[in-house]
């Protein structure tokens, strides 16, 4: 991007003369309009609408396909028909925090792109403090929230925005206990920083790197669900306990907001995920071409982050929810003491563990997740021929 | 160490409902695509018993009332009356309201002809209520009368046999 | 233990006043409105008896005979044996002990049967209608229950569009 | 993972005055079941009552019983408890042949049986599968009501509706096994069976789902009974009673099953938990009923001769049987006319309900909801 | 909407009406509303044989956010008064659709002391689906005989005069 620039404002550039804070100033904003409305719109409006389709094939079902082809454009009806929909504010809410609440929601999660590696090239800022300016911006989300559940002035969303609060801000700490140990292996917190600490291979990754990294990315993973208000952690949202939580009273174009906030936040998850453990836009060297490097890296990225939002609408479609006693338990008494293990451990690793049997642990880690994986792949099986087994094909109703 | 036995337990259970639901990506949806995505219509793949919308074969209807006498909401009128002159059965009115029906099929067991019956229809849905009511008889027609030995007339004969085979199956355990 | 039996039991504890065996339907014990809670008490708690569990609890209108009866049926889980309580009330004036303490499955029993029949529990922690709202006139399950007409502003009845 | 105690015991300090709220769940929140409400006094997320409000389906079944005559009022019963109609088909023809000394033909008889399991293992499904769904996982439920589909093929070709049957008589059934429907039955259990072990190791074993049933609500022995709690709900609560086995009726002597009872596995006897797990055992006994009664169905008549204008002589009668929410009784007061002078239905739901008043105190909003799922609540039964 | 609806009728106008129509018929999220035994019908209408999120229908939980409310059942005196809350807390446009006989007319409840004869004695309806209760399919059918109704809306253009003063009142 810096090169970009410089190269723009540079002799005989498009934009020759002009100084080159300011170019870079625009050239950011720009980017950044770009980013927000040709990628975080159709991305999260795309998501939720995989979502539903991944969601029904679990379910036996085949989720929305009437709406354009397979229904890939029943994002944008919802959009559309949500925008036009009548905007209630209820007499007895809080006028002004409940129209704001909404747009917090939203900056707290697109803020969060500023800093994202799409490729080496490809990022808004590389903010030499990357990660820590996420959590701090995630943590606009909770104001947001808990703006929208006091100022509906209804029992269920305020109930709903201090559950959120009471979440987010608990696991903002096993969150960032977990991504400690990858900024002491790679000494830095920009993210690409990170990203140039790790490599293509598997075994590159921080993912594999030791046993500590391997627990501290669940750890992170399950905090960061629980700060995108994720099944098994959706209480602040949970429609069968609280009809639908903080945005209970919000209807239109403000639940459109939080709508979006919560599909985009999804992917913002798998690009944090991606970046700290699965070794970011890392291809192996192909060629030298900048254009065709920027692509190749943006699409490693974009599958790796969107396999990890996969994984949390499987996991959604899967696991109950559970009781706020218990996420705070779970959090204070799990998930806190693991990390703070985690953090000591990668320290003493760094210290104790010679640069040789480094390489062995991090094939034999590597070789462990396959084996996890084949694991699983096993019981899917089983869980298949057990049902097929006895499953005599005989189905009543001809049509099926 | 409950503690560590905890999270052994969470992560075994976890996973083993991940795969099963896993395994669902690599099952059939069994979702029929009605209306239009289906080889055959919907009401085709009924069976039989089927207590769908109701319908009368006037050509066999006796007007006997039966079917009036034995619903429970009173969601069948029929206005049969003795004409002076022929001495025959006029049914001047047979109207059935479908948005009142409740589909128990009483009414069809007493049928002694089975002209009124249920079919596999079951698309009605309407926007006013008025056009939910189906009235069978356009003109006054005269009432079926049974004949002694087997039905003459041809165009009567197969509807007669129609009605004839959904009594023995539907209303077979009939009362009297 | 048949209804027969327990019938003795009872009126060897408490006399022909307050039981009398009543064999018209299904054998049951007719008992005094009066001292229904001390016939319960005693069912409940002595041990040949048992009877643990009120099982259904109910009230019929006979306006002919200016009376509302409730039945209780009664189930013991210990003993397995069954029993049938009838107690008449007057109908102008219906009120009754209320046996909850003896079976706390009473409370919403006879809820009900206030709420629909207008008996009246003497002693019943919480008498409210509970199946009709608050502001509903009349006790629907008598015999001359007259349906209203209306009910804030939504008419009970309907036309026949046949 | 033993997710924090249970204790919910609030300690404040001194001086800091709370506020006590007031929900109002319901009559339309999406875990009430239809149309029940909950009257919630809470201190923030723990619960001090919850009281329940009925009646917002009271659709006076039972006074329209006194109108419409007993041939007349089958199909009512089928909308007493829309989950599971067949048992209360079998209900209504029960007492009155009890009433008028009716004998039911013994194909009759296993036809009703057939039926009574086939939706008593449907009802179980919604059951277990809403209260997946109210403990948030959605997957369980649709998956519950997939099979409920087959279900309901089966009994649409054997009395032509999917929910409301209307498929007995006074004095036996209206409609014969269509033929072919046996195999059809067995190769639907063939499928089931497997199926409900997959449920089990989706949902029933999952931590997080043990966890938030686990000691939640216990009931015991002797306070279901108390409050005359039935069916699942007193079975889970360790009471070994099941009205087919302790006062048979109908031709249940013949075949061989057991009653599952909540053993506390998972932590005490009598909890959330007991109750959800006796209905996933039940629906295995039902399946062992089902073939040992599809095996061997009898020949003969299906419907005894019953008048039309069907007068039972005056007495009353009240029967007993287990429905799939439990002991349910009829209660029929005849005058010898053509209509019923009374009819009492005495429902597990409506008993059920009134406990939770007591056990709600103090547990989680949380826990509400799977209390209220656990006992299998349907909303017209309780009302009527 | 009151504001659009002063232009003039234009193939443009026709052709927006259209698309946004087509949006709203797209995305017609329904009420979690269960009221009797259609509620169950309603349940399996969304669940795996009959998918009614093909037609991108989807339940919410909270009436400001859904489009459609599925009178499923038998409404009843006491609950008709809520219903009629919860119709006025839907925002505009909102539709209904009666499901079932009971919510058509009272059906075979019309016996009965406590019951609301029909849904539209309330709230105004806009499809009515026959049955008791209707099949899935028979659901699907009235949500699509409702999508058609849904094609016909016009937002943009002018209405003519009598409309326009029957919206007045």
């Amino acid at each position: 991007m810096k090169q970009l620039v410089l190269q723009l404002t540079g002799e005989g550039g498009l934009l020759a003369g002009v100084p080159y804070p300011l170019a870079a100033a625009l050239a950011m904003l720009l980017f950044g309009a770009i980013v927000v409305f040709v990628f975080v719109l159709p991305v999260a409006g795309v998501t939720s609408w995989l979502e539903r389709r991944v969601w029904a094939r679990i379910q036996s079902r085949v989720g929305p396909n009437r709406v354009g082809p397979q229904g890939f454009l029943q994002w944008l009806a919802d959009g559309i028909k949500n925008m036009l929909k009548e905007d209630i504010i209820p007499t007895a809410a809080d006028r002004i925090l409940f129209s704001i609440a909404p747009y917090l929601v939203v900056i707290g999660f697109i803020a969060t792109f500023a800093v994202i590696p799409f490729s080496s090239a490809l990022v808004i800022a590389d903010l030499n403090i990357g990660i820590l300016y996420v959590t701090a911006v995630t943590g606009l989300v909770v104001v947001g929230v808990l703006m929208a559940g006091w100022a509906s002035n209804n029992k269920w969303s305020l109930l709903g925005g201090i559950r959120s609060a009471a979440q987010i801000v608990s696991y903002e700490i096993p969150a960032a206990l977990s991504i400690f140990p990858i900024v002491l292996l790679t000494g830095t917190l920009s993210m690409q920083g990170i990203i140039q600490a790790q490599g293509w291979a598997p075994w590159h990754w921080f993912l594999f790197h030791n046993p500590f990294t391997f627990t501290a990315f669940f750890i992170f993973f399950v905090a960061a669900l629980a700060e995108g208000n994720r099944t098994p952690f959706d209480l602040p949202e949970a429609e069968s306990e609280l009809v639908a939580g903080f945005c209970t009273e919000y209807s239109g174009m403000r639940y459109l907001l939080f709508f979006l906030a919560e599909w985009g936040n999804l992917y913002v998850i798998g690009a944090i995920v991606t970046t700290l453990f699965l070794g970011g836009w890392q291809v192996p060297h192909v060629t030298d071409n900048p254009f065709v490097l920027a692509v190749l890296q943006f699409g490693v990225f974009f599958l790796k982050s969107y396999f990890w939002v996969f994984i949390a609408m499987w996991v959604r479609a899967t696991l109950p929810r559970v009781r706020v006693d218990q996420l705070m338990s779970l959090c204070w008494l799990y998930m806190v003491p693991i990390a703070i293990v985690n953090l000591v451990g990668t320290a003493i690793w760094m210290m104790v563990v010679p640069a040789g049997l480094d390489r062995v642990v991090q094939m034999l880690m590597t070789l462990g997740g396959a084996a996890i994986v084949v694991g699983f792949f096993g019981r899917v099986r089983f869980h298949l021929r057990r049902a097929k087994l006895r499953d005599v094909d005989y189905y009543y109703n001809p049509i099926i | 160490m409950g503690y560590f036995r905890n999270i052994k337990e969470t992560v075994a259970t976890i996973f083993e409902g991940m795969s099963v639901t896993f395994s669902h990506f690599m099952r059939r949806p069994y979702t029929v695509q009605y209306p239009d995505r289906v080889p055959i219509r919907i009401q085709d793949t009924l069976p039989f018993r089927y207590r769908g919308i109701l319908e009368v074969d006037l050509e066999i209807c006796t007007g006997c009332l039966a079917c009036e006498r034995a619903c429970p909401i009173d969601c069948i009128v029929i206005d049969a009356v003795k004409d002076k002159d022929t001495r025959q059965m006029v049914l001047k009115r047979f109207d059935i309201d479908i948005a009142k029906c409740m589909y128990c099929g009483l009414c069809s067991e007493p049928c002694p002809t089975g002209s009124i019956h249920h079919t596999s229809e079951f698309e009605g849905a309407d926007y006013s209520l008025e056009s939910m009511l189906r009235r069978f008889v356009k003109t006054p027609v005269v009432a079926y009368k049974p004949k002694k030995g087997p039905e003459t007339d041809p165009e009567v004969a197969p509807i007669l046999d129609r009605g004839m085979a959904y009594l023995t199956d539907f209303a077979a355990g009939g009362e009297e | 233990m048949d209804a027969a039996a327990i019938f003795e039991r009872l009126q060897a504890r408490f006399g022909d006043a307050v039981v009398t065996f009543d064999s018209g339907g299904e054998p049951a014990v007719r008992v005094n409105p009066s001292a229904i809670f001390q016939v319960c008490e005693y069912l409940k708690t002595d041990p040949a008896l048992g009877f643990d569990c009120l099982s259904n609890q109910s009230g019929v209108d006979y306006p002919k005979r200016n009376d509302i009866e409730v039945v209780y049926h009664l189930y013991s889980y210990r003993v397995r044996h069954a029993c049938v309580l009838k107690v008449s009330v007057a109908r102008d004036n219906p009120t009754m002990p209320s046996v909850w303490r003896v079976w706390k499955t009473a409370i919403w029993q006879e809820r009900e049967i206030f709420d629909l029949l207008g008996v009246v529990f003497e002693g019943h922690p919480d008498l409210r209608r509970i199946l009709l709202p608050e502001d509903w006139v009349g006790h629907p399950l008598r015999k001359d229950f007259v349906e209203p007409t209306e009910y804030h502003g939504i008419s009970t009845k309907r036309e026949s569009m046949l | 993972m033993s997710l924090g105690g249970y204790d919910v015991e609030v300690q404040r300090p001194g001086g800091l005055a709370t506020e006590e709220m007031t929900l109002n769940m319901g009559p339309q929140h999406p875990s009430t079941h239809g149309v029940l409400r909950f009257i919630v006094k809470a201190d923030g997320e723990v619960m001090r009552e919850a009281i329940p409000d009925v009646g917002y389906l009271h659709r006076s079944i039972e006074k329209i019983a006194e109108k419409v005559g007993y041939h007349g009022f089958m199909p009512y019963t089928d909308r007493v408890d829309y989950v599971a109609a067949m048992p209360c088909n079998q209900g209504w023809g029960m007492v009155c042949e009890k009433l008028a000394g009716i004998e039911v033909p013994r194909r009759a008889e296993y036809c009703r049986v057939i039926a009574v399991e086939l939706n008593r293992i449907a009802s179980h499904l919604l059951s277990v599968g809403s209260m997946g769904m109210d403990i948030g996982a959605y997957t369980p439920f649709t998956h519950a009501l997939r099979e409920r589909e087959y279900i309901n093929d089966l009994l649409e070709e054997l009395c032509g509706a999917r929910l409301t049957f209307n498929y007995m008589r006074i004095g036996g059934v209206a409609w014969d096994l269509p033929p072919d429907w046996v195999p059809k039955a067995v190769a639907f259990l063939d499928r089931f069976e497997p199926l409900i072990d997959e449920y089990n190791a989706l949902i029933s074993y999952n931590k997080i789902y043990v966890e938030r049933l686990a000691n939640v609500a216990v009931i015991s022995a002797a306070e279901a009974i108390d409050y005359n709690l039935v069916g699942p709900n007193l079975r889970g609560s360790g009471v070994k009673y099941d009205v087919r086995k302790d006062m048979p009726y109908s031709v249940y002597p013949e075949f061989e099953f057991d009653v599952p009872i909540g053993t506390g596995e998972v932590g005490t006897v009598g909890d959330c938990f007991d109750r959800y797990i006796v209905r996933i055992r039940e629906m295995n006994q039902s399946c062992r009923i089902l073939r040992q009664a599809l095996a061997g169905v009898p020949e003969g008549p299906v419907l005894t001769k019953v008048p039309r204008k069907f007068k039972p002589p005056v007495g009353d009668a009240y029967i007993r049987l287990e429905s799939a929410r439990g002991d349910m009784g009829w209660y029929c007061v005849s005058d010898g006319s053509e209509y019923p002078y009374r009819v009492k239905i005495r429902t597990g739901s409506f008993t059920a309900t009134s406990i939770i008043d007591k056990v709600s105190r103090g547990v989680m909003l949380a826990d509400l909801i799977a209390i209220v799922a656990s006992f299998d609540l349907v909303a017209p039964e309780i009302d009527r | 909407m009151s504001l659009l609806n002063t232009m003039p009728e234009f193939t443009v106008t026709t052709k927006i009406d259209e698309m946004l129509n087509w949006t709203r018929k797209s995305s017609l999220w329904y009420m979690l509303f269960g009221l009797a035994c259609c509620a169950i019908e309603m349940m399996q209408t969304g669940g795996p044989r009959s998918d009614l999120d093909r037609f991108g229908a989807v339940p919410r939980a909270t009436p400001r956010q859904s489009d459609l409310m599925i009178i499923a059942g038998t409404l009843t005196l006491k609950m008709a008064l809520r219903t009629k809350v919860l119709y006025d807390q839907m925002p505009d446009p909102k539709y209904v659709i009666s499901m079932g006989s009971c919510s058509n007319c009272g059906g075979l409840f019309q016996l009965a002391y406590s019951v609301c004869d029909g849904v539209d004695k309330v709230i105004p309806v806009d499809v009515y689906v026959p049955g008791c209760p209707p099949r899935p399919e028979s659901l699907t059918e009235g949500l699509l005989k409702l999508q058609e109704k849904m094609m016909q809306e016009k937002w943009l253009v002018r209405r003519g005069e009598d409309e326009s003063v029957a919206a007045q009142a």
